[in-house]
């Protein structure tokens, strides 16, 4: 492949800016007019289109989804919600954080109070205008003794909220956070008007409002208008269908029933590209796949046990079979490369049948003992990467027995609770967060109950200093920590691959999420 | 034969009964108590007890049986504990999917069979017969993913005729519904034509090796008057049977099309609770089919007895 | 050619032929697979050649040492299931038959309550409660078609009891199983052989759809139906590699149809007019 | 010659053949060069056992053959047209039209489905002979020629819904309706009561001389030939035995075979009886004041008391459904009693047959009509005759065998028939099969249950020879189920006649057989066809003063 298609290719999968491409372009002696058409197809054209309706095939639904802010888990109501309402604050694709609906965060000295404005002349969908009030209850939806919100472990940190005026909040924090816009960007925290209850009626300041909607089946929104966001919420309607079923999603995106898919199968990726008329948007961030073990479950209580098990799998091999060059060998540790945190100064971890076996042995590891809970509904090829983990083991003389878990449900039934599984990670903005997330003692998602209070400790600190230096040890031993004693094996980092109709604009690589951040209502436009 | 008919209406009251009692039994077998499935990580034994008081898993079986038979026959089948929606509110569209899609299939299969069923054996041994005979072998043979994969593939991903996706939605008109469900529809009447079409067939014929029809044949009555006017009219019985059971396999049998096409229809639904544990859910989803089940055998019962002179002529 | 002492059909040659094949390199799967099925041989989905015939699948095992091992998979499920289905069904249902009265009144409503539950979902609750696995898979296969079996072996023995000859048994005072095993069983078989096709065929499908739906045998095994499921992403991508067990799957099942078609021809021999 | 030929005469069947292909693909021929001719408006009688070929020869003059069979030689030529070279069309046309057929059993004939209108009507409608209306008003005509019940709305039922000699009547209007130059009669009254055969025979006969129809009539009783037949044709084997004037064959038949015939048909008719042994004073076998019925339905034996001496033969006579061969099941105890007693040797029988010993089921054995059915198709003879050797004896395998091979001795099989199975037997040799089993059992009593009725009348006296030789030799007692009385005037010195469940007479035969007859015991006696040709119209003659 020359310069100028991997240009393109890094253009259409947004890994450079679009100056820079031009730059280079130029260099190239590429005609402005050509670059400027390719960028055109890498959705970069400028002026976005009103109007037209967009077909997203979604997975990541299921019949049990509310539309209850604080329960999603899951893509399709992440989607969703970010049309009807909008967030505190909102992570670019440069993974800087931009105001939303606090226009300003201003952190006291030591970042444990932070004084925000509220932006002015935002109405919800019922008319009111946006205040303090709203931000506040739409804080403590979050906060408090038994609120079940998925983003109550990142949020407990804050002691308390406080209205300084009509649109002046302080946020007030039991300890240091630098961090906390990272904090406040979290999917859960969108804000809707003070008091709001009825949540079958949703009423929001997002673009778009609710026409249908069919837990685990679909969900329809129409352009209420008028949204204050420029350029942003420019289509007619939205139609999200899930289609959990990955070789279903890609049929009714090549047979053109939808515009918009994601968690595109790699293996089919050629078969797209050769279709012509759909354009791949790869984003490489923190997404990551992972085998967590409940180390307070035997036998993974005993840590030659996880030692054995992560020397025990052939991350090359698992990377370069099934997901090619739309993946990068992992480390036994959620930081990826791009992160400015990440401690490349670990041993990558090989795969080693001596060590695996020394380990098993040392720890007396039974031939029944490890069960693994593996179901496609963790990422697709899940029980591929099983069987293949499981091929590699036995090469080092440890037996691992693969359980099918049913797709369905198995978020419920077997995530937190089986003690050893297939599962993934999205990634955070944050180093802080994503530790704070799945590794912090408290956190209701840490899916290795990995309970160490000097972690917890590093965490703390880490997130209480500025300091970029300090910062950067603490963050570096809490991965280093992970990478000899976590609980869970992280074999591989994953690119995020959407997929779309070339007419599709706007719709540009996010390095957190798919779908634009779960925001691809608000930024895809059709081109007329 | 008013006393038959009776007779045989009570009996199918009383199946239903009994399954309903099996189907209660069987899905409280279901395992990891649902109290500790629905608390997850956080279940302590005194709040597994709360629970299971606020779902009544305390008290005696019947007692619960009888509260939710007499409230599922006043169309209150409880409400769905993976997210708390009325057990009607999340079976009712599914249900009415997958009745368009059964109606759908059978308007077309049913006659067809029939008469494609009728013409094998006018003209049995003929190559028409062989031809079809070993088509509808194969059809019958063929597992259904492997028909719907081949038409999604062909019809849908090179041909782009028709959907691969068939989501029925409410906006869309009839004749919409009618395109979107095209492909499933295909593969169903695929299976369900070759089963009733054989059996049309077989007990035509068997109908045909008795004396009255070799009279016929003495008397001088050509071939086609002879399958239609004398074999068919004794052939009915059995037809009507295998109709009854294959509709009753369009509505409760269909959940690998379902699967394959990701139509939204009963089949899954239930597949889903039970993975979910979602028992009022399964237990409707479980009298439901049961009640089209012994509802069809009913009325196939019914018309045959009907269609037996015997009965309907008594001396 | 004759088989059982009946002259054979076109049709029932060509069945016989395909259940030999299948059967047989299910037997000797072992000795015939060119490759381990579980060893990941190369890249995703190679195209067939002379090493791999059927290529590899999605990670690189050989389709085709697979197909030899999902087969064996396949067919011991089914044919384990059917056989513990007519041990089951065949002495109720002549139990029944001979015994009447409150026995074959009480056998045939069960048989009736229990065939008014949809089987697959009956099936779906008991595996997905008790988990899936092989030895599942054939109790809870085999035990609902038991049901059915009975229902047809009733049928069957209903017209040998009314018989002299075992009215003759009867009346010389023989006990229950030496009328079953000695009278009725030799005169029933032909019509039972039948059904035994019928039903193996019936219980291959099912376990290949339940394979399909993810309750079939745990990874990295896997019969055909799973093995269909594990590759059905190479579908969109116009790739062969899920229909080839798919296709193995509707062989089978064909060339046991045609047998079965064949064993049924051979009771009903309609009149006709060959002047 | 042809043409002249064809001129006068009907129908010409010049050297017939038809052959049978079997599964295996070997041929039989069922009938080897037959040929005979038909002149308008005369009868020729098919006389012959079964297997002789009648049937096939009379569906050939439709040119029909059943499944498996084919026309292999000779030419039928009808009305100077040779039929086979007719299309289907031209075969359709033919058959009911021109020739009418009248099967053996309405019962099955009939199409459950249809009204009689419909199905007679059928006939002359397809061939478009008359229209609806007229089709009707023939119907009816041809139902009051048959003196069937109320003629007008007799078509409206169904077949179900009227008595076998009346549809077997229905059936001679339907052949009848299109007005056929020729009808084939396949044993049209085998399948009823002799009171009614006398009936269905008789309107035959009237049918036929009025419209002055040819017929082929297929019968395996040379009486009831002697009645309708200007001409009668012996056959065996499919081949022809000899052919001649009804009278001719019927006085001075030529062939041994039809001597034999004739001569097994007069022993019927014989009226010397068996006198009853030396009665001694007790009965091996008694019943008392018997009442059974099935389920909760009507009594279907009521008060009958019968007595078997050791030794003796009693006859049970009746029609079908006067509850004879009930009697018998609730003697072995397959249908409990509900009132009464069944003495074995003095002492009660347990009502139910699970309730009684082995011994009890030994001394007590059954022989059935069918052969056929009460031998098990896949056991071979030892295993048939020595099962209840082993069963009851334990005796040796040795031991069996050789007891196996003394009975084939005394049923006259040869030996190498012990390792055959049934299917290789024919017809009488399995009934004495089932005889040999009986005996096997060294049983007090054995129930013969119709044992002759299935069979062919040379083969049927051979049966009862052999049973009396037994009797002779064992000292047996025989409780004799049947419907033909020339079975019973043969073999029983005692009889019990039935009629709708009670016995209605009862007695040592050359009293209940000799007069002062009980009205229906004398029904039944002149209702038996004899040989005479003029026995029908006597008989009739004879009824009609009792009415009047």
């Amino acid at each position: 492949m020359n310069q100028w298609d991997e240009l393109q290719q890094a253009a259409r999968s947004g890994r450079v800016s679009r100056r820079e491409f031009m730059r280079r372009a130029a260099a190239l002696g590429v005609a402005t007019s050509l670059a400027s058409g390719v960028l055109a197809k890498a959705g970069y054209a400028q002026t976005p289109v009103k109007g037209g309706t967009l077909r997203v095939g979604i997975a990541g639904g299921s019949t049990t989804d509310s539309l209850d802010i604080t329960t999603y888990t899951d893509t399709v109501m992440i989607n969703v919600s970010t049309s009807i309402w909008d967030g505190l604050v909102e992570v670019d694709d440069k993974n800087q954080i931009q105001p939303e609906l606090l226009e300003t965060l201003e952190p006291n000295a030591d970042a444990t109070e932070w004084v925000c404005n509220v932006r002015k002349g935002v109405t919800f969908s019922n008319g009111k205008t946006l205040d303090a009030d709203d931000i506040v209850y739409s804080l403590n939806l979050h906060r408090g003794e038994g609120s079940k919100s998925g983003a109550a472990g990142p949020m407990k940190p804050i002691k308390d909220v406080v209205k300084m005026s009509g649109n002046q909040v302080k946020i007030v924090l039991e300890a240091p956070d630098a961090d906390l816009p990272y904090v406040l960007s979290d999917y859960h925290v969108l804000v809707v008007p003070n008091g709001f209850t009825d949540w079958a009626n949703p009423v929001g300041t997002g673009g778009y409002k609710l026409e249908a909607f069919e837990p685990g089946v679909r969900a329809v929104l129409s352009n209420r208008g008028g949204y204050w966001k420029e350029g942003r919420c420019n289509l007619d309607a939205v139609e999200f269908s899930v289609i959990n079923d990955d070789a279903a999603r890609m049929q009714a995106l090549m047979a053109g029933e939808v515009d918009v898919s994601h968690r595109v199968v790699v293996s089919l990726i050629d078969q797209i590209n050769a279709a012509g008329s759909y354009e791949i948007v790869q984003a490489a961030a923190g997404y990551h796949f992972n085998l967590p073990m409940l180390v307070d479950k035997a036998p993974y209580t005993n840590n030659d046990v996880r030692l054995a098990l992560k020397y025990a799998i052939n991350r090359q091999k698992v990377v370069e079979l099934m997901f090619g060059k739309y993946a990068r060998v992992g480390n036994d540790h959620p930081i990826p490369e791009s992160d400015p945190f990440h401690n490349n100064e670990l041993p990558q971890r090989e795969y080693d049948p001596e060590k695996a076996a020394f380990h098993a042995r040392k720890a007396g590891l039974g031939v029944s003992d490890v069960i693994l809970s593996a179901s496609d509904a963790a990422f697709n090829g899940a029980i591929d990467m099983s069987v293949l983990f499981q091929a590699t083991a036995a090469a080092a003389g440890i037996n691992v027995t693969v359980r099918r878990e049913p797709g369905d449900g198995f978020w419920d039934n077997v995530w937190l609770k089986a003690p050893f599984m297939t599962s993934y990670w999205g990634g955070r903005p944050a180093a802080t967060q994503m530790l704070a997330t799945a590794y912090q003692s408290t956190a209701p998602w840490n899916d290795t109950h990995w309970n160490d209070a000097g972690f917890d400790k590093l965490l703390a600190d880490a997130k209480a200093t500025t300091d970029q230096a300090k910062r950067k040890t603490y963050i570096w031993e809490m991965q280093r920590m992970l990478h000899e004693e976590g609980g869970a094996i992280i074999p591989l980092f994953k690119d995020w691959l959407d997929v779309h109709d070339s007419k599709v604009k706007g719709h540009t690589p996010h390095g957190m999420f798919d779908l634009c951040n779960g925001r691809i209502a608000q930024k895809a436009w059709i081109e007329a | 034969m008013l006393k038959l008919l009776v007779q045989r209406l009570a009996l199918g009251v009383a199946t239903l009964l009994a399954v309903s009692v099996l189907i209660f039994w069987v899905t409280e077998l279901l395992p990891g108590d649902l109290a500790s499935n629905i608390l997850g990580q956080s279940a302590t034994p005194e709040n597994i007890a709360a629970i299971r008081a606020e779902l009544g898993l305390d008290r005696p079986a019947v007692e619960r049986y009888t509260e939710w038979l007499g409230d599922a026959v006043q169309g209150d089948l409880g409400k769905s504990l993976a997210n708390k929606r009325p057990v009607i509110d999340v079976i009712g569209p599914r249900l009415v999917n997958t009745l368009f899609l059964a109606i759908y299939a059978a308007v077309i299969a049913v006659p067809l069979s029939v008469l494609l069923g009728i013409l094998a054996a006018i003209y049995r041994n003929s190559v028409f017969d062989k031809g079809v005979n070993i088509a509808s072998l194969a059809a019958i043979s063929m597992p259904e993913f492997f028909i719907g994969y081949f038409l999604i593939l062909f019809m849908s991903v090179q041909l782009k005729w028709f959907p691969a996706i068939a989501t029925i939605k409410p906006e869309q008109g009839f004749f919409q519904h009618l395109y979107v469900t095209f492909l499933p529809m295909l593969t169903l009447i695929l299976v369900v034509i070759a089963h009733m079409m054989r059996m049309t067939r077989t007990s035509v014929l068997s109908v045909m090796s008795s004396p009255y029809v070799e009279m016929a044949v003495l008397k001088g009555i050509p071939k086609g008057r002879i399958v239609v006017h004398h074999a068919l009219p004794n052939a009915l019985a059995p037809i009507i049977n295998v109709i009854a059971i294959n509709l009753a396999y369009l509505i409760v049998g269909v959940v690998v099309v379902e699967a394959v096409f990701t139509f939204n229809g009963l089949g899954r639904l239930m597949v889903d609770a039970v993975a979910k544990r979602d028992i009022p859910v399964v237990q409707a989803c479980g009298l439901i089919f049961a009640i089209v089940f012994i509802g069809l055998n009913l009325i196939a019962d019914v018309l045959s007895i009907l269609s037996n002179p015997r009965l309907r002529h008594p001396r | 050619m004759n088989v059982l002492g009946y002259r054979l059909t076109l049709t029932a040659l060509i069945g016989w032929l395909i259940i030999l094949v299948c059967v047989g390199s299910a037997v000797l799967a072992p000795w015939i697979a060119p490759h381990d099925p579980n060893a990941p041989l190369g890249q995703r989905w190679e195209a067939p050649s002379a090493e791999h015939w059927f290529g590899l699948d999605q990670i690189g095992r050989d389709m085709f040492s697979r197909m030899l091992y999902g087969g064996r998979i396949s067919i011991t499920l089914a044919f384990l299931a059917t056989c513990l289905a007519f041990a089951v069904g065949v002495v109720a249902g002549f139990a029944a038959a001979l015994l009447g009265r409150w026995v074959d009144v009480a056998l045939s409503r069960i048989a009736d309550v229990i065939l008014s539950m949809p089987i697959l979902m009956s099936a779906l609750i008991v595996i997905s409660a008790v988990g899936s696995s092989a030895a599942v898979l054939i109790l809870t296969i085999g035990l609902l078609y038991a049901v059915i079996v009975f229902r047809v072996a009733r049928a069957v023995a209903m017209n040998i009891v009314v018989l002299e000859y075992v009215e003759a048994a009867r009346l010389r005072g023989e006990g229950l199983f030496w009328v079953i095993l000695r009278e009725i069983l030799p005169n029933a078989l032909p019509p039972l052989a039948a059904e035994f096709g019928l039903r193996f065929s019936f219980a291959f499908l099912f376990v290949a759809s339940l394979s399909f739906l993810g309750l079939g045998v745990q990874p990295p095994d896997a019969d055909w139906g799973s093995m269909v499921k594990e590759s059905a992403l190479a579908i969109p991508a116009g790739l062969a590699a899920p229909l080839y067990p798919a296709a193995a799957i509707a062989l089978l099942t064909i060339g046991v149809n045609m047998v079965v078609d064949w064993l049924l021809s051979l009771h009903s021999r309609p009149h006709g007019d060959n002047a | 010659m042809a043409e002249s030929a064809t001129k006068t005469q009907l129908l010409d069947v010049r050297n017939l053949r038809i052959e049978a292909v079997a599964e295996s693909g070997a041929r039989v021929t069922l009938v080897d060069d037959v040929s005979f001719t038909l002149n308008p408006g005369e009868v020729l009688g098919l006389i012959g056992e079964s297997g002789a070929g009648k049937s096939t020869i009379g569906l050939s003059t439709l040119v029909y053959a059943r499944s498996g069979c084919q026309i292999t030689g000779g030419q039928i030529v009808f009305r100077g047209h040779e039929l086979r070279e007719l299309g289907i069309e031209a075969r359709q046309s033919l058959r009911g039209a021109k020739v009418a057929y009248i099967a053996q059993s309405a019962a099955a004939a009939f199409n459950p489905a249809h009204t009689l209108y419909d199905q007679v009507c059928e006939v002359a409608l397809q061939h478009g002979v008359m229209n609806a209306s007229q089709a009707r008003v023939e119907a009816v005509r041809l139902f009051r020629e048959l003196d069937l019940p109320n003629p007008e709305t007799f078509g409206n039922r169904y077949p179900h819904q009227v008595s076998g000699g009346q549809l077997q009547r229905a059936m001679a209007a339907m052949a009848m309706i299109a007005k056929p130059d020729l009808l084939v009669f396949d044993e049209p009254t085998t399948a009823l009561d002799v009171t009614t055969q006398v009936e269905v025979l008789a309107s035959f006969k009237k049918l036929i001389r009025d419209h002055g129809t040819a017929a082929l009539y297929i019968t395996h009783d040379l009486a009831v030939v002697a009645q309708v037949a200007d001409r009668i044709m012996v056959l065996r084997h499919g081949k022809m035995v000899e052919e001649g004037a009804a009278t001719q064959i019927l006085q001075q038949p030529r062939m041994d075979y039809t001597r034999m015939l004739v001569a097994e048909r007069v022993a019927a008719q014989a009226s010397t009886f068996v006198a009853p042994h030396g009665s001694s004073a007790q009965p091996i076998l008694a019943t008392r004041d018997v009442v059974a019925s099935y389920r909760s339905g009507p009594r279907v034996i009521d008060n009958v008391s019968i007595e078997l001496m050791r030794g003796d033969t009693l006859a049970v006579v009746g029609e079908s459904g006067s509850g004879k061969s009930t009697l018998a099941r609730v003697i072995v105890g397959l249908l409990p009693r509900q009132e009464g007693d069944v003495l074995f040797n003095g002492e009660s029988l347990p009502p139910r047959l699970e309730s009684r010993s082995k011994e009890q089921h030994r001394r007590i054995q059954m022989i059935y009509q069918m052969p056929d059915v009460a031998l098990n198709p896949r056991q071979t003879l030892l295993d048939i005759i020595g099962r209840p050797i082993a069963f009851y004896f334990n005796k040796s395998r040795r031991e069996v065998r050789a007891r196996v091979e003394e009975l084939m001795r005394q049923i006259d099989l040869p030996l190498d028939y012990i390792s055959r199975r049934p299917g290789e037997l024919s017809g009488g040799q399995k009934q004495r099969v089932c005889i040999a089993r009986a005996l096997a059992a060294e049983p007090d009593v054995i129930i013969c249950d119709e044992v002759t009725s299935a069979l062919d009348p040379l083969v049927a006296d051979e049966i009862l020879r052999l049973l009396r030789r037994i009797q002779d030799q064992t000292g047996v007692g025989y409780l004799f189920i049947t419907h033909d009385l020339g079975t019973v005037r043969r073999i029983a010195n005692k009889v019990a006649v039935m009629y709708k469940g009670q016995m209605v007479a009862y007695g040592a035969t050359q009293q209940v057989f000799n007069p002062p007859y009980h009205p229906y015991t004398e029904l039944l006696l002149s209702s038996v066809p004899e040989i005479r040709s003029d026995w029908l119209d006597e008989v009739l003659r004879k009824r009609r003063k009792v009415v009047r």
